[in-house]
């Protein structure tokens, strides 16, 4: 996929999969995988904005103030959490009609 | 009257308190106990019919077994009581109307109950760490109580509550003359006091403190027991003393005029209770077994009968005509300080040390009735014995989660409070003797008042119900750490001592 | 050792109080020449009934010490932006403002530089609150801060809590992102509809209440807490028990407080005048027996059960950063306590990141909340404090009881009587006109003080 | 137990009413529901409820209830008590205590009179076969108004309160979490008010111990664990035969129940399917609540848990096929006793069993230590730990030391470190903590193994075993409490190890008499059981062991298996018998394998059924009949 339609491309929670803002984390649930798994920050924040709707371009934007100045990494922490997310089919890409500006 | 001369008259009365509160009212409680305290309010208001000041449905019509805050005893087994007390209750009296029935205690509250309903109006603090004795006056409209440290109040519905004071030591005993004009308080500083409206008349001196006062009901003699063993007789209003009746071997603690004014009856400690002929002095009859003191004697209206409370939790009732013993009320589980008739003779209220109120029907369904305070209902479950589980002692499999007893856990490794008896039978090192012991006692472990075990404690085990067959372990009071009957289960406890 | 016991005429009883010694008494006239004479020129111990009262009024007790040292910020406030989707009439928050609002970066920065000052001061819960005009009219800077809280309480390993002060008109989505992270939300509701729309229209004037009604019902079956705060005017001062009783039954929040409305240019103009203090004071009385019966908490700003210097963030180290990188000690606007004759500047955020704060100023402001003349005589002294330093008792401010005063003792005055079970001694204290005169004119509170 | 959902249809609309849509509308055909009974019968089940909508509303209810009684069951109907008259008649005709009516009251809102009337009338009918049900969807109900009813119509002393949950889809009026607090605190008043009466309090799914006193447990009989871990599959069986976790969480999972093993099984892939939301929790702050982390709660209800998350739903069509197979027997691996065979005998084992035998333990050679067994013969151990045929593991569980361990915990470190360096054993299983410590400060290479005399049974303590041993062995006294031994699991953080045909009667207190006489050798072992065992033959039943063909339920909750029995294994046949079946999960009876008293005596033949019950029955044993009746059906009886 070319970078920017990457970039602007929004995601949302596979389906059966649910989430909880657990602690200072999140609990995402897979119910028909049946596994759960715990993710702390940075990895929460892209989550929570994902299954918003934000786009890829909004998160890394966003990312970088909610690290502060160890914004350095944003980019790569960004692209490993997504693209395992959706390896692993707890996020899937939302249709391209439900961009959310 | 003016604005200025009712201001000087109100700076002429003596000082009075109305009401104190230490820990001034913190509203701003923590969130869940402030639910505790407002449901437990909003329950009774809704028990009473008046959720949030709503009337809900009436009550069915039949008569069940609970009204208001008076509940029927079905079991006929002394099983622990609800209470209307949280400390003994010193005395209760039944205004001549019937309507109103005053208890005083020494948790220091005077609580007003309705009767037939038994609904509890109102709580009094007796400004006064005891309430020892209360009256009421024969038109129903005063009540005074008498407390620790000289507190004699007055109190009138509608108005402030006043104090007489002059008693320096403890008011035992306060009674109203029939015509209700007169008042007589007896109290630890030997003497009694007559007071008619605020003002004190004349102070009558006793050998020892007095313990009773009863005014006949011709209003002209007053009789008074104490300390020194001796049923006084006293001439009113004047006060001099008209006779003396020996014959107690220990303190007076009731004496009670019979209502044709013929005779008075005098119980006392060493367990006996003599009736005397008011007049003549001569004593007629001695009843009850000397073996537990009696507490109080009180005669019945209509003259028929004569109950007696004792130090044993039994109330008996004899026959005036022949004094015969009539019946025994045995449902107290601690000893009975007070008794009162109803002006009908038809129900008799006592209370005893453990702060219980039971109204005996003496006629028709002879029911029981118990008082309960509902707000303070909570704290009381240290005294109400839980319903043991009734399981026998065979050997369980991997049994479930149930404890009977009444222990503290500690989570393993947690330290132990001081002063705290810690009974586990840890799987610890050398605490058997190489002998082992011997087959009839189960090898438990005692490793006696401070847990020895190592450092990690790991006998968190969870309760298992009871394993050998010994009965299920009663309460265990906090003096001895652990019944000897029963058996104990892993786990870290400690006894609050 | 301080005397602080005061003691004040109710009409039926003479209220004695002692509010470090946490005593309340009720006693009669005649008691007071006696107590006054035991506790004051240590006269002999009165009798019994006086007896036990006289001995707790000696207990010695000191006066809670004005705090010294490093700032300790109880928590951090975020005043996101000064601009409002709401017309309230009696609020002078134009939202025309200059300063208007935060940037990501400040946003960032602020939280990062207190969470550092907080762990410094051995901190133990990083507390984050909202205020401005309506922080959710920036619903991107509200997930930006909370997601940097998340993180630096993850770094930190601190628990974070999150509130905000709210006016209620947000969307589904900003509702769905509340009900996962918020801990707790002060909700501006004003009553029902016939109480709300007058004092609360939208922008363009229309009525507000259906919107924020329904926000209030989501709210209140999500995991949030809800804690309405209802501003009582002379139009809904006579419906204040209603009002309690149907949020009770209706949204059951975990508590209720009544403030009244401070009079604004705006609220004159719109012809809302401040509740009479006697009826206020009323209908607080009977809708706080109403809530205790439901188990809701029903709170004045200026009762409390703990002696306290001031009853608000100011003087308390609170840190409120607003849009223009000043860090302030009260989230009124600058032009407000400038007029007061006050500086509330307590620093500034700069540029990479640090919480510049003058300790002097800390210092300065603890000490102007510590002593306000006013108060010394007044038997609120612990629990009022003087309310609000900017338009109760700025410097320099005069000996008479004001309105709010007047209308706190009266306040303070019945709830200690419910607290004494005298519910019909406070009834009748609040329906006798003199009695009520008699304690507003009552000078000086103090026991000592000339009668 | 189970419930079956006769049919959807309901004649009253109740505002909480969480049945609802969950379930496709129909009734249950007759010869549907008669084999669900005989499903039933076979799955060892004893009690089955009628549920539905209005379950007595089913065309054929009177022949259902037949079918129920003819097979034995114990039959508890749900009911609103608007009763058509043939299933009253039914269910009054049919013997008082097979047959009980739990009546759902609508308390607290109006009820027209004529509803309430037809309500009081049926109860009436029933009297004490029937006892009241309350649901509270607010805070604030008349609870009274139960009792009164009750007391109205002589009804059992029984209040049964269950809360209300909401709905996946939220369409029905639920108690929100927030008010769990206050409920918790009405239910100990209005227990306080009825006790004295007479009256218990039965509790429904989904209450959480946090909301109660400790003195409300005690005074209920409850501990914190039991009214914590309310919420699990019954399960509810929909007239389409497919069997679905609970009634708010319907459109979960629903498993098609023919052709499945047994209703244990079926709450088994149930239990895996909510498994992963137990994590969550109705309240935020459950996440840090020790009772959840212990596994004393599972965090209340699932369905209320779930309305904090966000969730998209589930609308996978479960394959009907591969839900139904029994689970995949994972390997799993054995650590046996040492019996005083040659190098041979081992080596034979281990190439037959390969990968399954984990380890041979045999018992420390220190004289005067002992490892609470008698000695035993070890003519031929040196040359098997020098041959190195097969892991061994030393068994260092001196139960009752002579000495404090101040003086020995040299001697056994040093031997331990003899064995450790010569023999290549890198194993060993001990029973003391410190000594425990000690090893692993010195030998940090051994492998620990906590052994079940310490009595570890609680997740506080497994946490606290953690970093010092590798292994455990729980107490056996909860073999039979998958939950338990799940959340024990989960604390422990490592390898669970279950000892399978331990036979002792685990909470028994001579046990460690018993240990100590075999250990001195001053006493002879059969002497403490023997007594008690003549007097109650029955309580063999209650022993701890379980039979290879029940191995299957304990896979999901064990890494390790643990047999036992050096003594009654001696025969090296016997042994292999044992070992092989054990391996391969053939049938085999107690008498046959060994350990513990409960099989030396005698033959002793256990039905299957019982077997069964067993696993799944509250272990309440001093006053359950099942195992008196088993007993008495099983050879046993003339065996002594």
């Amino acid at each position: 996929m070319s970078a920017e339609r990457c970039e602007a491309e929004t995601y949302r929670a596979a389906r059966g999969v649910s989430w909880v803002a657990q602690g200072n984390g999140i609990l995402v649930v897979d119910e028909v995988a049946r596994g759960s798994v715990l993710l702390a920050y940075p990895a929460a924040a892209v989550w929570d904005m994902a299954c918003r709707g934000r786009d890829r371009a909004h998160i890394a934007a966003s990312l970088r103030w909610i690290m502060g100045n160890e914004h350095k990494v944003v980019g790569d922490v960004v692209r490993e959490c997504l693209n395992s997310w959706i390896l692993d089919g707890l996020l899937e890409p939302a249709d391209p009609a439900r961009r959310v500006t | 009257m003016n604005e200025s001369e009712s201001k000087n008259d109100k700076r002429r009365e003596s000082p009075q308190l109305y009401a104190l509160v230490r820990e001034a009212g913190c509203y701003r409680l923590d969130r869940r106990d402030f639910i505790k305290a407002a449901i437990t309010a909003s329950t009774a208001f809704a028990s009473e019919g008046l959720a949030n000041g709503v009337e809900t449905a009436p009550k069915s019509g039949s008569a069940n077994t609970r009204q208001g805050n008076k509940m029927l005893i079905s079991t006929n087994s002394k099983t622990p009581l609800p209470l209307a007390h949280s400390g003994p209750v010193k005395s209760v009296v039944i205004s001549p109307d019937g309507k109103l029935l005053a208890s005083g205690s020494e948790d220091g509250k005077i609580k007003l109950w309705s009767l037939p309903k038994g609904i509890l109006i109102g709580t009094k603090d007796g400004q006064a760490p005891f309430v020892n004795s209360v009256a009421i006056s024969p038109d129903s409209s005063l009540l005074f109580s008498g407390g620790s440290y000289g507190a004699l109040r007055l109190w009138k519905r509608g108005i402030l509550p006043r104090t007489l004071t002059g008693h320096s030591q403890s008011v035992n005993s306060v009674a109203f003359s029939p015509d209700g004009c007169l008042l007589a308080s007896g109290s630890s500083d030997k003497t009694i006091r007559l007071w008619r409206g605020e003002s004190q008349l004349r102070v009558l001196a006793h050998d020892q403190g007095v313990q009773t006062v009863a005014i006949n009901p011709d209003g002209m003699l007053l009789v008074s027991g104490g300390e020194d063993c001796v049923v006084r007789v006293w001439t009113l209003p004047e006060g001099n003393l008209r006779a003396t009746l020996k014959g107690h071997s220990k303190p007076v603690k009731s004496v009670a005029i019979s209502p044709d004014g013929k005779m008075v009856a005098s119980a006392s400690s060493d367990g006996t209770i003599k009736v005397w002929a008011l007049l003549s002095g001569e004593l007629l009859t001695t009843l009850g077994s000397p073996l537990h003191g009696v507490n109080t004697v009180v005669f019945s209206p209509n003259g028929k009968l004569l109950a007696a409370g004792s130090s044993d939790g039994i109330i008996k009732m004899w026959a005036v005509s022949k004094w015969t013993l009539l019946t025994t009320l045995d449902r107290h589980l601690f000893g009975v300080n007070t008794a009162a008739f109803s002006p009908d003779s038809k129900l008799l209220a006592s209370g005893d040390n453990g702060g219980c109120i039971i109204l005996w029907e003496l006629d028709g369904e002879m029911r029981r009735w118990v008082l309960f305070d509902l707000e303070f209902i909570k704290e009381q479950t240290k005294l109400l014995g839980y319903d043991q589980m009734e399981r026998i002692g065979i050997l369980v499999c991997t049994c479930n989660l149930i404890c009977t007893c009444n222990l503290v856990w500690l989570p393993a490794g947690a330290a132990l409070p001081t002063g705290a008896i810690c009974v586990c039978n840890t799987i610890t090192v050398g605490a058997v003797k190489p002998g082992g012991e011997s087959k009839s006692e189960s090898s438990r472990t005692v490793i006696g008042t401070v847990c020895a075990c190592d450092k990690i404690c790991t006998c968190n085990t969870i309760c298992t119900c009871n394993t050998i067959s010994h009965a299920a372990p009663s309460l265990p009071t906090p003096s001895a750490p652990f019944n000897d009957g029963g058996t104990y289960f892993g786990g870290h406890y400690w006894y609050p001592t | 050792m301080t005397m602080d016991v005061y003691h004040l005429p109710t009409g039926t009883v003479e209220l004695v109080v002692s509010p470090l010694r946490r005593v309340s008494a009720a006693v009669n006239e005649a008691a007071i020449p006696v107590l006054r004479e035991a506790l004051l020129w240590n006269g002999p111990l009165p009798e019994p009934p006086l007896h036990e009262l006289t001995v707790a009024l000696s207990e010695p007790r000191d006066e809670p010490a004005v705090p010294k040292g490093a700032a300790a910020p109880p928590f951090l406030g975020l005043i996101l932006t000064r601009s409002c989707n709401m017309g309230c009439r009696y609020c002078d928050f134009d939202s025309g403002q200059s300063d208007c609002d935060m940037d990501e970066e400040l946003v960032s920065q602020s939280l990062g530089g207190w969470a550092r000052w907080v762990v410094d001061a051995g901190g133990r819960q990083l507390n984050l609150h909202f205020f401005g005009g309506e922080p959710f009219v920036r619903p991107d800077l509200i997930e930006l801060a909370v997601h940097r809280l998340r993180f630096l309480g993850q770094k930190y390993d601190l628990p974070t809590h999150v509130e905000a002060s709210t006016n209620g008109l947000f969307n589904r989505e900003t509702l769905g992102f509340v009900e996962d992270y918020f801990d707790a939300i002060v909700l501006s509701l004003d009553g029902q509809a016939q109480d709300h729309n007058p004092h609360r229209p939208l922008r363009g004037g229309a009525a507000s209440f259906d919107s924020v009604w329904a926000m209030a019902q989501a709210l209140a079956r999500s995991p949030v807490e809800v804690c309405v705060r209802c501003c009582v005017s002379s139009v809904n001062v006579g419906r204040m028990p209603q009002i309690a009783e149907w949020l009770c039954r209706e949204l059951r929040p975990s508590s209720v407080t009544f403030e009244s409305m401070k009079p604004t240019p705006p609220s004159a103009a719109a012809g809302l005048l401040p509740p009479d203090p006697l009826l206020f004071a009323r209908g607080f009385v009977a809708a706080r027996r109403i809530a205790r019966l439901a188990g809701i908490e029903c709170v004045y700003a200026a009762l409390s059960d703990r002696p306290r210097h001031t009853f608000c963030p100011v003087g308390q180290d609170a840190f409120i950063v607003a849009p223009d990188r000043s860090v302030r000690s009260c989230y009124l606007r600058k032009s407000d306590w400038l007029a007061a004759g006050l500086d509330m500047q307590l620093g500034r955020v700069d540029e990479d990141g640090r919480l510049l704060i003058g300790t002097e100023a800390v210092q300065r402001l603890r000490d102007a909340v510590a002593d306000r003349v006013r108060c010394r005589r007044c038997f609120c002294r612990w629990s009022c404090a003087g309310g609000c330093v900017v338009t109760e008792t700025p410097p320099g401010h005069g000996l008479p009881y004001t309105d709010y005063c007047r209308q706190t003792r009266l306040v303070q005055a019945s709830v200690f009587l419910e607290n004494l079970d005298m519910s019909e001694q406070a009834d009748e204290l609040l329906s006798d006109e003199q009695a009520v005169a008699r304690l507003w004119e009552h000078a000086d509170d103090r026991l000592g003080g000339g009668q | 137990m189970a419930n079956l959902v006769l049919t959807t249809a309901c004649n009253r609309k109740c505002v909480y009413c969480f049945a609802g849509r969950s379930a496709p509308s129909g009734e249950m055909r007759l010869d549907a529901a008669q084999e669900m009974l005989d499903w039933l019968a076979a799955s060892g089940r004893s009690e089955i409820r009628l549920l539905g909508g209005e379950p007595t509303l089913h065309a054929k209810f009177p022949a259902v209830l037949r079918a129920a009684f003819e097979r034995g069951f114990q039959v508890l109907v749900f009911s609103n008590g608007l009763m058509p008259a043939d299933s009253l008649a039914a269910i009054m005709a049919a013997p008082a205590e097979r047959c009980r009516v739990m009546l759902n009251l609508n308390i607290g809102d109006a009820d027209s009179a004529g509803l309430r009337a037809q309500v009081s009338q049926t109860a009436a009918t029933l009297g004490n076969r029937a006892f009241v049900g309350v649901n509270i969807y607010r805070p604030g109900l008349p609870l009274m108004e139960a009792v009164e009813f009750g007391r109205k119509h002589g009804l059992q002393k029984v209040i049964r309160v269950g809360l209300a949950h909401p709905r996946l889809d939220r369409q029905n009026l639920w108690l929100h979490p927030r008010d769990y607090h206050c409920v918790g605190d009405e239910l100990e008043v209005f227990q306080r008010r009825i006790q004295p009466e007479g009256y218990s309090l039965s509790f429904d799914c989904g209450f959480v111990p946090c909301i109660f006193s400790n003195d409300f447990l005690r005074r209920v009989g409850m501990s914190s664990a039991e009214m914590g871990c309310r919420c699990g599959p019954i399960p509810d069986i929909l007239p389409d035969l497919t069997a679905i976790h609970c009634f708010p969480l319907g459109e979960l999972d629903q498993i098609p129940v023919s052709g499945v093993g047994t209703v244990t099984q079926v709450n088994d892939l149930l239990k895996q399917r909510t498994r992963v939301f137990r994590g969550i929790g109705v309240f935020r702050e459950c996440r840090r609540c020790p009772l959840l982390e212990s596994g004393q709660c599972n965090g209340g209800c699932v369905a209320a848990a779930l309305l904090r998350s966000r969730r998209t739903p589930v609308a996978v069509s479960a394959p009907a096929s591969d839900h139904c197979t029994v689970p995949s027997e994972a390997v799993k691996t054995w650590s046996i006793p040492y019996i005083d065979q040659p190098a041979e005998f081992w080596a034979t084992l281990a190439n037959e069993h390969g990968p399954a035998l984990q380890e041979v333990y045999f018992p420390i050679g220190l004289e005067g230590i002992g490892s609470g067994r008698p000695a035993q013969p070890d003519r031929h151990l040196k040359n098997l730990l020098q041959s190195m045929a097969v892991p061994m593991a030393v068994l260092v569980n001196p139960l009752v030391l002579p000495q404090p361990l101040e003086d020995l915990g040299e001697r056994i470190l040093e031997e331990l470190r003899r064995l450790h360096e010569h023999d290549g054993v890198c194993a060993a299983t001990v029973a003391d903590v410190r000594l425990a410590e000690r090893i692993k400060s010195s030998l940090p290479a051994m492998r620990l193994t906590a052994s079940c005399l310490l009595e570890v049974a609680e997740a506080s303590q497994a946490r606290l075993l953690r970093d010092v041993f590798d292994v455990l062995v729980p107490s056996t006294r909860m073999l039979r409490c998958p939950e338990r031994l799940a959340a024990l699991r989960t604390s422990f953080g490592q390898k669970l190890r279950l000892l399978v045909n331990e036979g002792c009667l685990a909470p028994c207190l001579d046990r460690k008499q018993h240990f100590f006489e075999m250990g001195t050798g001053c006493g002879v072992p059969k002497s403490l059981c023997e007594l008690r065992l003549t007097r109650d033959p029955w309580l063999r039943l209650t022993g701890t062991w379980i039979l290879p063909q029940h191995l299957h339920l304990l896979d999901p909750v064990a890494d390790q298996y643990k047999l036992a029995g050096r003594v009654t294994l001696r025969d090296p046949e016997h042994y292999r018998k044992v070992l092989r079946a054990y391996v391969q999960r053939r049938a085999l009876w107690p008498h046959e394998i060994g350990g513990g008293p409960a099989s030396v005596l005698s033959r002793l033949s256990i039905p299957r059924t019982h077997a069964q019950a067993a696993m799944a029955c509250d272990h309440v044993c001093a006053d359950c009949r099942f195992c008196r009746r088993a007993a008495s059906q099983t050879t046993m009886g003339e065996a002594l």
